[in-house]
């Protein structure tokens, strides 16, 4: 199983800070596609996405366990 | 640890003290604290979230960054979380190196990598509405005009 | 006060208190220290002298420099007299403005216009001599080479 | 009667804090020139004068009761 971590107003969206997923041997971006459609996720190409706190690119596969997280553009400083 | 995410005020004088050494000539100090009007819009409080554990690795990220370019430098880096007023600090950025020149531009490299790397998000709130600044969403209008993000993220 | 000249060691914070405005995004600060080598040759300790009246007149010129130019600027500047040791602080400058390129401009020139027009001097005190810098008198010789102004100067 | 200040290396080779001297109706430049030469002070080209605390050009005209001051090439911050 995977912990699927949202921020910001993907966090407002969902009204959870994270969900339990299998996305086993699934790349970053079938995840992305399969979460946008399903919650309805606002311009999620704007999104990057964090595998166990570090950028992942869209072609990366996600192992069992992995923390993924969904990081829409960063407003600190 | 010289990079740390803070959810009480930043003691500014601590976060100078982690960058002091006996080769620095100079110590630049970057404080960023809320404004209230950004174009004539006034805003009334923010809000700062992270996800905390990649933000601290982030934020060494930079400091090593910065270590390998220019040469004897010292990094240490504070962001605030939680609700912030007007005049509230939301980060201190430190930075001490031989010279001065290097201790101004190391420092800029800082502030502007923390606004590109750092998974740390802000919520403006006004009068009339609130954003999470730099989600681009343009799904709430404000009858005031909504600010441009590059005016917004310092 | 805004500008300053002290004897005893300087707060920073209370220099940045003096900056801190409504209307500001940023603050930056520089802090210029005593750095113990330079160009491998060791100071031991300076000594700082000022012709103190004309010399809070100059800062005070150049803060008002500073907030003609870079608007909606606010500037404060203290300088120590006396004995430093090494990591000992010199020089405080603390610039708000609303945006944060400002301040990181407004800043540096501020210190530059300091080693211009202010009459401050600063006497280096090495294991085998002391020397008034800025003076180019060459009239004493150190086996270690004479350090060039231009380097020493923060 | 004018008082005139000297700072750094100038009052390390007086060994004096200042002078009194009547300056009136010279120029910066002839009062400069009299007391390189009377006190035999070094590389006085690269000094700047202010009179009452504010830089003066070589040819201004001191006036009774002003304070001059030589100032070197600074070195603070």
């Amino acid at each position: 199983m995977n912990k699927v971590l949202f921020f910001a107003h993907l966090r407002d969206c969902l009204s959870e800070e994270f969900l339990m997923v299998d996305a086993k041997g699934k790349t970053v971006a079938e995840l992305k596609a399969e979460m946008t459609e399903s919650y309805d996720l606002p311009k999620m190409d704007t999104v990057m996405t964090a595998i166990n706190e570090e950028f992942a690119t869209n072609d990366e596969v996600i192992q069992d366990g992995d923390v993924v997280a969904f990081i829409p553009p960063v407003s600190g400083g | 640890m010289n990079y740390a995410i803070s959810k009480e005020p930043i003691d500014i004088q601590a976060v100078i003290d982690k960058v002091i050494q006996r080769e620095a000539g100079a110590i630049t100090t970057f404080i960023g604290t809320v404004r209230e009007l950004t174009h004539g819009k006034r805003t009334l409080f923010l809000i700062y979230e992270a996800y905390e554990a990649m933000a601290v690795k982030k934020l060494e990220q930079i400091g090593l960054e910065i270590e390998g370019r220019w040469e004897g430098s010292k990094v240490a880096i504070t962001h605030r979380l939680g609700r912030l007023e007007i005049t509230d600090i939301a980060v201190v950025i430190a930075v001490s190196t031989p010279h001065r020149a290097d201790a101004y531009e190391a420092n800029r490299y800082a502030i502007e990598r923390i606004k590109e790397i750092v998974p740390i998000w802000k919520k403006e709130h006004w009068e009339d509405g609130e954003e999470w600044m730099g989600n681009q969403l343009e799904t709430v209008a404000y009858p005031g005009g909504k600010p441009e993000e590059d005016d917004l993220v310092e």
